[in-house]
């Protein structure tokens, strides 16, 4: 990572954890999934800066494009009858220990973790990724169109068995 | 080419997905009906073909895929699970106007607990595992004109997802700290913080999957509203493949895991233990028999946390036992729920009187589970607890022992 | 937009367009300072951040889509390894926008228009897509230049016409274009996600629609007529006459054909552009082993 | 390398935070999503360590977007049906079963 890559590094660092924490802690169901997508965004671009230019973009079309537009039409199909959907009551207390706790041990794991620097990267990860997934990951590749189908399916069902 | 021959049980479970898929497009009951014999049959040439192969090993597709003793019969357990479910919902689920879609989502389902069976990758591992559990929640949900097997179905559906993310998590972290993702996995000689995390997420991942002590709550909902044939196949096939996958991931760690090693046998004994007690405590013939699914994979727990070969053997084996007689029991009460019975344990009273074959199913299947010698259930936990006294460097299997004569209390009522 | 203007103006006989200034170039001006001139209303009830987002997620992917596009030979922001995918993905956060203009707006015929011009652009990113794909493996990369380079002697519309021509119908309702103006039909639903916005706002939606043609235009200049590929003149001139060609022709199309119903838009999706941008992903495998 | 990870770190301690406190289906889903970025973090920024030209952390990264993004279409299919018959995607409303 060379300075300005460092420096972009750190602000979406920021941006990404700020925006986790106002999906997380906003009580609008609309401004949640909006953070979501301003969150989604920010780690798209933290992809870019660790070279991975096409998982960036996978990010942007397949999370933004798709799953953030999935949940404002559930949304929004939802909760027609009340314009600004709140979420219900919370009940924070044991949950949040618990969450700081997990949090605190991976923060300390994660600074004591004793790992080699990254090497020279190759420019084009396009032909790599695309090799990768023909050859050693061709299964998993193969494994993906099938849950694709059963998450097709499966969503169907729900949707379908619910009208009768 | 001998080799690809190993394929052949998973590929009659692939098969199954295809004819599926393919009574989507058929009118007619008796179509869809020749359809799923033809769907058993090819299952049932898979088993064939498996057991000719039995003790043959091989891997596939870059290591990404490798069959070998335990996933060939774990294999073996799934294509029989396979047939007796399919026959089973040829009058049940699979017989009403979306019965294509109840044999599609199940054969999606078994083919993915078959891909995890012996899922040679950390990747592998992990789209198994969703492949396995995604469509189960159309299957959990499936009785549509139950109000609450939605309920249920969010329910199991919320915990999934959050263990998926944990489990995600964790793997990325054992790639992170051994720099591959191939399983077994390639340690180095020294564990490092990152690698004992990871694989502490991991477990507790795999443990909402299993539905094991701390994370088994979504278990007895998700069962209580769903077909029993569904709770049948969950309560076997997606567990016992998790079984072979956690086996195959703590296998390569060697003595590094004696740490985790000690929590897996800790949440293998609350397991077993609450499972049993609050089957013991339940008023419906279903939540029980949620319940001591709950306990058994704590039992097949035991085994892998003993970490001797024995005790691996044994893990599988006790599924296999299990499977019989969960299978079994569930089948039961959904053909007395066909019969328009209660779910009350109470209510079996009589039951002897009325349908004395019934019963005396039922009864042999209850037994087996509690595990009385001679029954295949006791050569279960046998193999178990003897892998686990051979493994064993403290005094746990013992506790666990104490936990065996609990469910008898249960079957008395 | 002062094209588009003229060629309704010429199609449908209408006067004012040509007149406003020599030849009506200034019309493009006037309805501008028109639009700024005008109070930008806000309905009460309006969720207030939801209401600015919306023009704006519709409008900066529409700018944004620019940055990969090749005007000629050096003249390009970014020629991304990944260019053709970034050209994909950007404008996909359009249909974030619409559906929160809709869902702000606080009245029924903007939510509709949302919700249908949401579902709309991903049924037909879908086909889309699959389409591009094709025209990626043919070039074997998804660099813009590259695209450009595998060119040089055949453009891709010869090898794919149908290709093209799936492209050029499904661009046309990804960017709400007549015939596939379901959203805005303003004979059932005014205006639209946008019935509620005025003024500046409205512009930004103005502003996103033809930007989206524009950029969508010269993506297809782009992928399948070469781009700045040509003779005697500058690569630059050539990709203008390409993309223009085309911007033309779906306004040609927007003035002459009549509206589709929002099922048969559906159907249309599904039934037909699906398969047979599949169609074209063989027939790009095959062009492929014939090439090799 | 580190900052990386103590960033993801965080984000998956806010997701699960958010798992644990709110009830609404929803935003438990949405926070899921982030747990599931954060693992995503990890496995691209790991990719660059060893034999980066075997792409393996982004290809698992890859295989985990599309997981995640049909977990979204199958759970948001369950929530609307269940807004339909309930009212609410409040988990907690939506409670006829025993604990």
């Amino acid at each position: 990572m060379g300075g300005g890559q460092a420096v972009l590094f750190v602000v979406m660092g920021v941006a990404a954890a700020v925006s986790a924490l106002y999906a997380v802690l906003t009580r609008q169901l609309l401004r949640s999934i909006m953070a979501l997508g301003a969150f989604l965004t920010a780690v798209a671009v933290e992809f870019y800066v660790l070279s991975a230019d096409f998982v960036s973009l996978v990010q942007i079309f397949v999370y933004v494009g798709g799953v953030v537009v999935l949940m404002l039409f559930a949304l929004m199909l939802s909760a027609s009858g009340e314009r600004h959907p709140m979420a219900g009551a919370d009940r924070a207390g044991l949950g949040a220990v618990l969450a700081y706790l997990v949090g605190g041990v991976l923060a300390v794991t994660a600074l004591r973790a004793d790992l080699p620097e990254p090497g020279a990267f190759p420019e084009q990860t396009v032909s790599y990724l695309g090799r990768a997934l023909l050859a050693e990951q061709l299964f998993a590749f193969e494994l993906m169109g099938v849950i694709l189908l059963a998450a097709l399916v499966t969503a169907l069902v729900v949707v379908r068995k619910e009208r009768q | 080419m001998g080799d690809a021959l190993l394929l052949l049980p998973k590929g009659a479970m692939g098969l199954l997905v295809l004819l599926g898929l393919l009574m989507g497009s058929m009118r007619g009951g008796r179509a869809r009906r020749t359809t799923v014999l033809v769907g058993i049959a090819v299952l049932a040439l898979g088993f064939g073909a498996g057991i000719l192969l039995l003790g043959r090993s091989a891997s596939f597709f870059h290591a990404a895929l490798v069959v070998d003793r335990f996933s060939l019969f774990a294999d073996l357990v799934l294509l029989a699970l396979g047939v007796v479910i399919s026959l089973a919902a040829l009058d049940g689920p699979g017989a009403g106007r979306d019965g294509d879609d109840f044999v599609l989502l199940f054969a999606l389902s078994l083919f993915g607990a078959s891909v995890l069976d012996s899922a040679g990758s950390l990747i592998v591992i992990f789209l198994a595992v969703e492949l396995t559990i995604i469509p189960s929640f159309a299957l959990v949900a499936f009785r549509g004109e139950d109000r609450r097997s939605y309920e249920g179905a969010l329910k199991y559906f919320i915990l999934s997802v959050l263990a998926s993310a944990v489990l995600y998590y964790g793997l990325s972290l054992i790639y992170g700290a051994t720099g591959s993702v191939a399983v077994p996995l390639a340690t180095e000689p020294e564990t490092s913080a990152l690698l004992l995390v990871g694989i502490g997420f991991t477990l507790v991942g795999f443990g909402f999957k299993l539905a094991a002590f701390p994370f088994h709550q979504w278990l007895p909902d998700a069962f209580e509203v769903s077909h029993p044939e569904v709770a049948a196949f969950l309560a076997v096939a997606p567990k016992l493949a998790a079984v072979v996958a956690l086996v195959r991931i703590l296998d390569g760690l060697g003595g590094q895991s004696g740490a985790w090693t000690f929590a897996l046998a800790l949440v293998a004994f609350g397991t077993m233990f609450w499972g049993n007690l609050a089957a013991f405590l339940q008023q419906g013939l279903r939540r029980m028999l949620a319940y001591s699914a709950i306990a058994h994979a704590g039992y097949a727990l035991v085994g892998v946390a003993a970490g001797s070969a024995r005790g691996l053997d044994g893990a599988v084996l006790y599924f296999a036992a299990y499977a019989s007689a969960a299978v079994g029991a569930f089948l039961v009460v959904a053909f007395l729920e066909r019969e328009g019975a209660g779910d009350s344990i109470a209510g079996l009273g009589g039951l002897g009187r009325r349908r004395p074959a019934l019963a005396a199913a039922l009864t042999v299947f209850l037994i087996s589970l509690i595990g009385v010698p001679l029954f295949a259930g006791f050569w279960g936990k046998f193999s178990v607890f003897l892998g686990a006294i051979e493994g064993a460097s403290f005094g746990w299997p013992w506790w666990g022992c104490s936990t065996v004569p609990c469910p008898s209390a249960t079957t008395a009522t | 937009m002062l094209v588009e203007r003229w060629i309704s103006a010429r199609i449908q006989l209408r006067v004012g367009p040509r007149h406003t200034g020599p030849y009506g170039t200034l019309q493009t001006v006037a309805d501008i300072v028109k639009l700024l001139m005008k109070e930008d209303v806000r309905p009460v009830q309006a969720d207030a951040m939801a209401f600015r987002l919306g023009p704006m997620l519709t409008a900066v992917p529409a700018v944004m889509s620019f940055a990969v596009i090749p005007f000629g030979a050096p003249l390009i922001m970014r020629d991304l390894n990944v260019g053709v995918l970034y050209f994909l993905a950007v404008p996909g956060v359009t249909a974030v926008g619409l559906l929160l203009a809709g869902w702000a707006s606080y009245d029924n015929y903007s939510f509709l228009g949302g919700l249908r011009s949401s579902a709309q652009f991903i049924s037909y990113e879908i086909p889309r897509t699959l389409v591009v794909v094709g025209v990626a493996m043919l070039a074997g990369s998804l660099r813009m230049s590259d695209v450009l380079e595998a060119q040089r002697s055949v453009p891709f519309v010869l090898l794919l016409p149908l290709g093209f021509v799936v492209y050029i119908v499904t661009t046309l309702a990804e960017i709400n274009r007549t015939p596939f103006d379901i959203p805005e039909a303003e004979s059932e639903l005014v205006a639209g996600y946008h019935t509620e916005y005025s003024g500046f706002r409205w512009a930004l939606f103005f502003l996103a629609e033809y930007g989206a043609l524009f950029a969508a235009s010269g993506f297809a200049a782009v992928l399948f007529l070469g781009g700045g590929n040509g003779p005697l003149l500058p690569p630059f001139v050539w990709f203008l006459i390409k993309t223009l060609a085309i911007v033309f022709l779906n306004m040609w199309v927007r003035w002459t054909l009549p509206r589709f119903r929002s099922d048969q838009l559906m159907r249309l999706a599904w039934k037909v552009f699906l398969p047979l941008s599949l169609v074209n992903l063989v027939l790009a495998g095959l062009v492929l082993q014939a090439v090799n | 390398m580190t900052p990386v990870l103590v960033l993801s770190a965080v984000l998956f301690a806010t997701g699960m935070f958010g798992v644990l406190t709110r009830r609404n289906a929803i935003t438990l889903l949405v926070s899921v999503e982030i747990m599931m970025n954060a693992g995503n973090l990890n496995l691209v920024a790991f990719s660059r360590l060893y034999q980066p030209e075997l792409m393996t952390g982004q290809v698992f990264a890859i295989m985990g977007i599309g997981i995640a993004a049909s977990e979204a279409a199958v759970g948001l299919a369950l929530i609307l049906t269940i807004y339909r018959r309930y009212g609410s995607t409040d988990v907690d409303r939506v409670r006829l079963l025993r604990e």
